[in-house]
């Protein structure tokens, strides 16, 4: 057993164990974006940011990657914390603000309105990669990835083609934490021959 | 409790998604209160670490053999939890998910108590398919014998190569075992290929004299039997002789023919011709002199994808004309609508070699005419004119002869079609699928020679890999297959004809029988083969019928008399749900989910254990017309929903009361007003009547689907079979099969009710007693009455001169 | 490995013992003639690009036909990159040392004629010190090569990189023997540790205790483990690794597979930016030699000890600078970095324990295994000994290559060996440690160059770019310039660096147009700090450095900007116009003809005018007056 | 004559095939087509045993590798910090008006690519542009504008040495 504190609570951890797991087990909320039980975490969102302390030392790390030790220092929502989360959720608000998951997360974090504008106000996705990772860890295929890199990172299927690997599952659409994957997703597997739709 | 099922439960909180939605208190109360759960506990958590480990703490202490998280989406959770849980040997199948967030928790505005109640009924429901789930046990695939690479294709040397640079054993049957003719005859089915000769040379080389490799030269495949690791092919020989070769696996590599295009091309093989041709001519005398021109004329054959083929050969072609006899003027001709598919080096050369690529309006068709061929020009609509000495067009491409033959012996045939394309799509990642891993070469889709070594290397490869895992000890046959239960198969080999995946085979027992036997590394597990068999022969194993009609029953028993159920297919209906759940959207709380992989999969008599057991209403959410990922199992489902429909019409019930309906998975507000509309037809006729005398003939309406092998034979008969392109009741005699099949339902029936009769009270009766009891047609009764006696179900004698019947 | 065709100059000799290579060194001495005629023609990166190749070629052509003549034949050897570069194509000529600047293909014939078989100095090709305006004739008496001190680039620009004759003869692989004959790897890594080696690829970590760690690492966790050389050398105006991969490849192959005996490690990675073609050729060319000599591969030098290594070349990602891409790319794969929670002396290349030191921080491992820590440690200050090599880049006189002992004033190393910027005025600002480091101001100048002490200022060390700005560099467009750089690199996996930077980027547009305020200032700098905090990676976490130093040392620029809606440097084009001052403009037409707009309008020999309403503003009249009359306001 | 089917087998066989070599075997790909097709990258893929998206990831993360045919000729500017400051996003602006292409792209009629570099390791001689590994020291609009009308009469020279009928 491993003891530390969180928010200056006492908390018990195994070996193995993230801060996330161990806080969430103490029902302590840290907010996550790409974070997903089913697949292995990839620690890019930043919105789970702790500030861990020592003395006057102190760092931000990742909580859903950061990996439990005796004795830490944990804090959820210090001035640091706050900064890193408001600005991730202005951005998120710009980038994503067809959304409605992101800002019913961000409202909830107390951030309602971005500095920035939208680049275009139909987007959803911000890249998270939670749709590639469960196609590559829980269905086994990896249909899509992501491609490019930096401001052009998106999610796709080589060649921006529907691919034949896609066994059309949904699996990433499930996942999806913004609901940005409905829209790319028949441009993966392709139009289904029916749209039932048009019954409607 | 069951003696040998150990259930433990494990609900999960997930943070503050289901435990303030659901009253888990209650719930673990009542679910702990059940006589086949071994062990109920509530957690934060149960997916991430703390909570696995309590799970897996608690199946130690406990001893439990099943496990059951109800928490969220099974697609994406099951597979965490079976990788964490297989060290205790819980294996697929023993463990279960019941999906309370999306499926309960948010989609109505019932309160936490009520939505406590209903969990409580999908869980008792898991409960009792895990209780009757008899697993079986793990088992390795074993592979035995070489590695047999069939069909005469060119991709035969580069998949043979590639065994024996894997150094795997191999026999490569070939017409031909001198590289120098192989190489002679190549052009026939790859023209333009030229350079590429030297290197494919090497590759034929190595395939030929490889230590691992054997050749059996001449011979043709008569025959195949037997499954994956375990083959037996028959090859004869020019006498006719047969001989025998078992085979671990195969690799299928097959070419298409290059046939003359239609009449009106004016093809005369000598001075208008295909490429095969050209490179005939350009081997037996030269190059050509003169103007040479290359109709791209793929759009013209119909076959416009592979235009890009026929050009980029062609062009190597051409390039080779120019570089040996400069003084020949070669001319591409091509639809506009194509783009020319050179690299920039490539029309460097181009240039280079001054090879005239002119476009033409691909709205008017080329006319060939004596010396000449009329175009359109796109620019000015001027009609030109080309001169040529040699004009080759684009072949048409397609599979004949014996490469048809060899793919019908090896079941490659799925559908009527130039090409061995249109497979069934894959479900299951591990599958080793036949078109993945055993076909090779342009009788798939036309490719270049390139491409064609590259899948035969790529089969290769990939059987290779399957060999090392199972030397390895890591090949595994699926956990959930097809089995044969030979006591029960008569070999009416009705499975064999639905079956999508070349799965199920034929196998000589003794005295002649067939009984079919399954391949488990091809079976996909979908299972509609299953639900199809008339004698409850084919069993899907760990996900039998037996363990469906369990928790079918379980549910409907349970079910309140305005409440029903709705099957979930795993490709549409259950995605559908799971995502409507996650975005929050509400539907009527009276229908209760059951996932299902397939609607195929679910046997008529799991739909009528619903309606006998209590629920007043079953829908079945399929995927979309055609998109099924089995064999048609939308399809089946049809089938057995409306034989269903007219039972209960004949049991005087609304027929309304079970359904079939379809959902997309990326549209699950359609999924919600497929819901609703549904339960608004059930309250609208409201709980089925349930008198003994009602409940009677359900019983009866039951036992028929289940029992009556007549019945189920002419269902399954009836059902779409791979490669038909219509659905079912668009059949050209559709009314008049449906007329049939109901006057033989309704007899069946009838029967079935007089025998429940029989069964229930201690006869002998007259036909006065049994019309009295059935409220029926007296002459129909007594028809039925003389049909039972001819087949022997009954016997009669005579009381007080009056015929009376009772079981004989 | 994998390349075709690397020819050995002299038939090799496998060396079973240090003796053997002693004696192997001693025999090449002897062959060679000290005193022989050599043209030494710079073959670096810098020079090949102004033409130094037909340079060489013209001497072979020259030296063929004039052959006879010359009383010796003399050789013709091509280095590496020997530091000058704003004035290459180089050439020396030995014995005598002679230093010939800016040599063309039609100055063969003279410099043969005149120096070679005359033994005369061709004075307009020798360097002329600015200030006293005397002809310098060698090398060592050029200010710019004074004040240097050479340990890195001891052999660069002297040897032939191709040869590793050349190589030997200089003392190379000395230290290798030394350290397999004498040392336990334990040895090796105290006296890396006693030296007070830096690792000189970014944040200055110590070298010794990385291996250290390693070390400890290996005892927890086992074998195997790998040694990394990071000669994916990605900042921007930065060319210090690629000068001694080209100039002196077998010092960095010699430090790597003297690490990889101090580690134990079996395998060894060389990572080299893809952009650099011609240092992948000379470390295959260098490896293939050692190879062949023994000193490299099974059982080095008959010690015992074997160690081979392979060359990754990468494909153009400047995030694989970074530890975690770097070993994700060795993998194959897109190089996003991971998560560095667990050090990657622990877990790094395939999980394993892997040390990764930069090309140059290889390349100090000899010196200081051959000559002693406590050599090493007396050069440079404490806490950063040794030297460093700088890329001296930008408004400077003597752009080019620099190696001076750690912690230099500034001032000394641009204004003494960098020669002062062009027009004679004092420096603006000194950008270090490219994306991730910093702006230095002119009043900061005399801070002494070595780690703590950048940082201090704002900055840090980086792999050692220093790009020297002047009064008509806008430092907001500089600032614009990283960030948009960086948003093009980012690998984009985590939601701080992806977003983040595009956004401060288009708030620095903002102010580029002149647009903003001080809200807008202090929110740039709160979302700095964000992403400084919430980046996974230091290529995130750092790329703000630019922004925050600017805005810490030019705010009033800054509000030049916002508030004045002027850009005092002239180069933010909305906020400038062109104008031809009629005073100076000949009316000679050039740039009208190359206006891509035609908005200069005027007649022959008469003043032009450019319309301000149709001007692209793309600088190209300016370009192209050679009377200096277009003025930007 | 060069086949892209002989080329390409025997790029892909320099190799093991193992995951890591991927990137080796598009940077090969790369050098002799000017691009990675997608059979050529569905081929690499097969080769060293990784799903086709790990390719197209990999293929479209790193700089140095296209998916589209590339121009005959190729201008690479770079804009290095020296090079930046001396003008070098100027020389692209430039080159993007006469040739009518944004950077990264190619001209339609398949002659020239141009591309932006990060440095070449040039940076005294900046700006640095580099057309056909030939490097143009101090470049400007109007050096370059000369060299590519170079390049457009020896290549209709070619054209003419085969011409013909």
């Amino acid at each position: 057993m491993i003891t530390f504190k969180i928010n200056d609570q006492e908390v018990s951890a195994r070996p193995g164990w993230t801060v996330l797991e161990t806080a969430r087990e103490h029902d302590i909320d840290i907010p996550t974006l790409c974070f997903h039980p089913a697949v292995s975490a990839s620690g890019a969102c930043r919105l789970c940011m702790v500030e861990l302390r020592e003395g006057s030392w102190s760092k931000l790390v990742a909580s859903c990657i950061y990996p439990v030790a005796e004795g830490l220092q944990v804090f959820t929502e210090t001035e640091r914390v706050r900064n890193v989360r408001r600005w991730v959720f202005e951005m998120l608000l710009a980038a994503c603000p067809a959304s409605p998951e992101i800002a019913r997360m961000a409202a909830k974090h107390g951030v309602t309105s971005t500095r920035f504008e939208s680049h275009d106000p139909e987007q959803t996705c911000m890249v998270c990669g939670l749709c590639a990772r469960v196609c590559e860890e829980v269905v086994g295929l990896s249909a899509i990835a992501t491609v490019d890199r930096g401001v052009h990172k998106r999610v796709g299927a080589p060649f921006a083609k529907p691919t034949d690997v896609c066994v059309a599952c949904g699996s990433c659409v499930t996942i999806c934490p913004t609901g940005a994957m409905q829209s790319i997703f028949d441009s993966i597997r392709g139009v289904p021959a029916t749209n039932l739709t048009q019954l409607g | 409790m069951s003696a040998y099922a150990k259930t433990g439960v494990f609900l999960c909180k997930c943070g503050d998604k289901i435990a303030p939605f659901i009253n888990l208190e209650q719930l673990e109360k009542s679910v702990g209160a059940e006589p086949d759960v071994a062990h109920c506990a509530t957690m934060a958590f149960a997916c991430l670490k703390p909570g696995l480990e309590q799970i897996t703490q608690i199946a130690v202490d406990k001893q439990l053999n099943r496990v059951i998280v109800a928490g969220c989406e099974n697609r994406l959770m099951l597979s965490k939890f079976e990788e964490h849980l297989r060290p205790l040997e819980l294996l697929k199948g023993q463990i279960d998910m019941v999906n309370l967030r999306g499926h309960v928790a948010t989609v109505s505005d019932l309160d936490a108590e009520q939505k406590a109640t209903k969990s409580a009924k999908l869980i008792a429901a898991a409960v009792a398919e895990m209780t009757a789930l008899r697993p079986s046990s793990l088992t390795r695939a074993r592979l035995q014998g070489p590695v047999v690479i069939v069909g005469n294709g060119i991709a035969s040397f580069s998949a043979a190569a590639e065994m024996a640079r894997q150094k795997i054993d191999y026999r490569l049957a070939v017409e031909s075992a001198d590289p120098g003719l192989i190489i002679e005859r190549i052009h026939e089915t790859y023209p333009g290929e030229q350079s590429y000769h030297p290197r494919l040379q090497k590759s034929i080389q190595e395939a030929l004299q490889s230590p691992h490799g054997k050749l059996l030269v001449g011979r043709k495949l008569a025959m195949l039997s037997g499954v994956t690791g375990d083959y037996t092919l028959t090859f004869s020989d020019d006498q006719g002789a047969h001989e025998k070769f078992t085979a671990g696996a195969i690799i299928a590599c097959l070419d298409a023919q290059f046939t003359r295009p239609k009449p009106g091309f004016g093809h005369d093989g000598k001075t208008v011709m295909i490429p095969s041709e050209m490179e005939s001519l350009i081997l037996r005398s030269g190059p050509p002199k003169g103007t040479v021109v290359f109709w791209i004329s793929d759009y013209e054959n119909g076959q416009p994808e592979f235009a890009a083929l026929s050009a980029k050969s062609a062009w190597q072609m051409a390039a080779h004309i120019r570089q040996t006899s400069p003084a020949a003027t070669v001319i591409m001709l091509y639809n506009q609508q194509m783009e020319v598919p050179l690299t920039a080096a490539e029309r460097a050369m181009n240039r280079k070699l001054n090879l005239l690529w002119i476009p033409y309006d691909g709205a008017m068709r080329p006319t060939v005419q004596d010396g000449f061929l009329t175009f359109c020009n796109l620019s000015d609509h001027v009609e030109h004119e080309l001169r040529w000495n040699h004009l080759v067009l684009s072949p048409e491409r397609m599979i004949t002869g014996e490469t048809l033959r060899v793919a019908r012996i090896l079941g490659l045939v799925h559908k009527e079609g130039r090409f061995l394309t249109g497979h069934h799509a894959r479900v299951r990642p591990e599958m080793v699928g036949r078109e993945e891993t055993y076909l090779a070469g342009s009788a798939r889709l036309p490719c270049s020679l390139a491409d064609a070594l590259a899948q035969g290397r790529r089969a290769a490869a990939k059987t290779a890999e399957m060999f090392r895992k199972a030397n390895a000890g890591e090949l595994f046959v699926p956990r959930i297959v097809c089995v044969v239960d030979p006591e029960k198969c008569i070999g009416c080999g009705q499975c064999q004809e639905l079956c999508d995946c070349g799965g199920i085979g034929v196998e000589e027992g003794p005295g002649g029988g067939l009984p079919r036997i399954v391949d488990p590394m091809v079976c996909t597990g979908g299972g509609t083969c299953a639900a199809a068999c008339p004698y409850h022969a084919l069993v899907l194993q760990n996900n039998s019928n037996d363990q469906r009609e369990a928790r079918v029953a379980a549910l409907a028993r349970r079910l309140g008399p305005d409440e029903s159920m709705a099957f979930v297919c795993g490709w549409g209906g259950l995605p559908a749900a799971d995502i409507a759940g996650k975005q929050g959207l509400k539907y009527d709380p009276r229908i209760h989910l059951l996932s299902v992989p397939c609607v195929g999969q679910i046997d008529a008599c799991a739909m009528a254990r619903a309606l006998k057991e209590g629920a007043s209403g079953l829908v079945l959410v399929g995927c979309l017309p055609e998109t099924c990922h089995h064999s048609y199992g939308l399809d089946h489902a049809w089938a057995r929903v409306n034989t269903i429909k007219k039972l209960l019409s004949l049991s005087g019930f609304q027929r309304e009361r079970i359904a079939l309906a379809h959902a997309d998975l990326n549209r699950p507000e359609d999924f919600v007003r497929t819901v609703d509309s549904f339960t608004r037809t059930i309250a609208a006729m409201g709980p089925m009547v349930r008198t003994p005398e009602d409940q009677a003939k359900v019983d009866a309406l039951y036992d028929l689907i289940k029992h009556n092998t007549r019945v189920r034979h002419l269902l399954s008969a009836g059902l779409r079979r791979p490669g038909e392109d219509t659905y079912q009741g668009d059949q050209r005699h559709a009314l008049d099969y449906d007329r049939d099949f109901s006057a033989v339902l309704a007899e069946e029936f009838l029967q079935q009710r007089l025998l429940q009769v029989f069964r229930a009270a201690k006869g002998p009766f007259n036909l006065d007693e049994l019309t009295g009891r059935l409220h029926e047609d007296p002459n129909q009764v007594a028809t039925c009455l003389w049909e039972m006696v001819q087949n022997g179900q009954i016997g009669f004698t005579h009381k007080n001169h009056e015929a009376v019947y009772a079981l004989s | 490995m994998h390349n075709s065709a690397i020819a050995v100059k002299t038939e090799p000799v496998r060396l079973q013992s240090a003796e053997e290579l002693n004696a192997l060194r001693d025999r090449i001495i002897a062959e060679r003639d000290p005193q022989r005629l050599e043209v030494v023609v710079c073959h670096g990166t810098g020079c090949l690009a102004s033409g130094s190749a037909k340079v060489s070629q013209a001497f072979r052509d020259a030296l063929e036909t004039a052959g006879i003549q010359a009383k010796v034949m003399p050789g013709i050897k091509t280095t590496g990159c020997h530091g000058l570069c704003s004035r290459g194509p180089l050439v020396v000529i030995r014995p005598q040392g002679l230093f010939y600047q800016r040599v063309q293909p039609k100055d063969v014939a003279e410099i043969v004629q005149r120096t070679l078989i005359e033994g005369q100095a061709v004075d307009r090709l020798l360097y002329r010190n600015p200030d006293t305006g005397d002809l310098v004739f060698t090398q060592d008496d050029i200010p710019f090569y004074k004040l240097q001190e050479r340990v890195v680039l001891r052999n660069v620009g002297k040897i032939d990189p191709t040869d590793i004759s050349d190589t030997i003869e200089a003392g190379g692989y000395q230290a290798l023997a030394k350290a397999l004959t004498t040392m336990t790897p334990e040895q090796v890594v105290a006296e890396i540790e006693k030296s007070g080696l830096r690792g000189r690829g970014g944040a200055g970590f110590s070298t010794g205790r990385k291996w250290r760690s390693a070390l400890s690492a290996i005892k927890k966790k086992g074998r195997p483990v790998y040694v990394v050389v990071n000669g994916d050398e990605g900042d921007p105006g930065a060319f210090m690794d690629c000068a001694v991969m080209e100039g002196d490849p077998h010092a960095v192959l010699e430090g790597l597979i003297i690490g990889a005996y101090a580690l134990g490690a079996e395998n060894g990675y060389l990572y080299v930016r893809a952009e650099y073609p011609l240092a992948i050729r000379h470390l295959e060319i260098a490896m293939a030699q050692a190879r062949a000599y023994g000193l490299l591969g099974e059982n080095i030098l008959n010690s015992g000890f074997s160690f081979d290594a392979r060359i990754n070349r990468g494909a153009g990602a400047f995030v694989c600078g970074e530890s975690t891409a770097l070993f994700t790319s060795i993998e194959g794969k897109p190089g996003n970095p991971r998560p560095k929670y667990i050090r990657s002396v622990e877990e790094g290349l395939w999980g394993r324990p892997t040390v990764l030191n930069n090309v140059e921080t290889w390349a100090n491992v000899p010196p200081i295994i051959a000559r002693g820590a406590d050599w090493y440690n007396q050069i440079g200050v404490p806490h950063s000994t040794g030297t460093k090599v700088f890329s001296l880049v930008g408004k400077v006189n003597n752009v080019g290559l620099v190696e001076v002992p750690m912690g230099l004033p500034l001032s000394t190393l641009v204004e003494k060996i960098g020669g002062g910027v062009p027009n004679g005025k004092p420096f603006k600002a000194v950008q270090t440690g490219g994306p991730s480091g910093g702006c230095i101001p002119y009043h900061l100048k005399d801070t002494p160059v070595d780690y703590d002490s950048l940082v201090a200022a704002g900055s840090m060390m980086g792999s050692g770019g220093m790009i020297v700005m002047d009064d008509s560099d806008c430092v907001v467009d500089v600032a614009r310039y990283f960030l948009h750089f960086l948003e093009e690199e980012s690998c984009g996996k985590c939601l701080p660096c992806r977003l983040g930077l595009t956004r401060m980027r288009e708030i620095l547009d903002s102010f580029s147009k002149g647009v903003g305020s001080e809200q807008d200032i202090a929110d740039l700098t709160s979302l700095a700090q964000a992403i400084q905090d919430g980046a996974l990676c230091a290529l995130g976490a750092s790329a703000p450095n630019p922004v925050l130093t600017t805005i810490r040392y030019f705010k009033e620029e800054y509000l030049a900007h916002v508030q004045d809606h002027r850009c005092p440097a002239g180069v933010c084009k909305d906020l400038i116009t062109y104008a031809i001052d009629p005073a100076l403009c000949t009316g000679c037409m050039t740039c009208a003809r190359q206006c891509p707009v035609q908005c200069i309008s005027g007649k022959k020999k008469q003043p032009h005018v450019i319309d301000a309403e149709k001007c692209l503003r793309c600088g190209i009249c300016k370009e192209s007056c050679k009377f200096g009359a277009v003025l930007i306001s | 004559m060069e086949n892209f089917g002989v080329q390409i087998d025997e790029i892909i066989e320099r190799y093991p095939d193992k995951p890591e070599y991927l990137i080796f075997l598009l940077q090969d790909i790369q050098s002799s087509y000017g691009y990675i097709s997608p059979e050529a990258m569905q081929l690499a893929c097969d080769r060293t045993g990784v799903p086709l998206t790990q390719g197209y990831s990999v293929a479209t993360f790193y700089q140095s590798f296209r998916l589209d045919p590339s121009g005959e000729h190729e201008i690479r500017v770079c804009l290095g910090t020296a090079c930046h400051l001396k003008g070098g996003q100027r020389l692209v602006e430039d080159l993007e008006r006469r040739l009518n292409i944004k950077a990264g792209e190619t001209t339609a009629d398949m002659r020239y690519t141009l591309n932006t570099v990060n440095c070449v390791g040039a940076c005294a001689l900046s700006p640095v542009a580099i057309i056909d590994d030939e490097y143009h020291p101090n470049a400007t609009a109007r050096k370059l504008e000369k060299r590519l009308n170079a390049l457009d009469q020896t290549d209709a020279a070619d054209e003419k040495e085969a011409g013909h009928a």
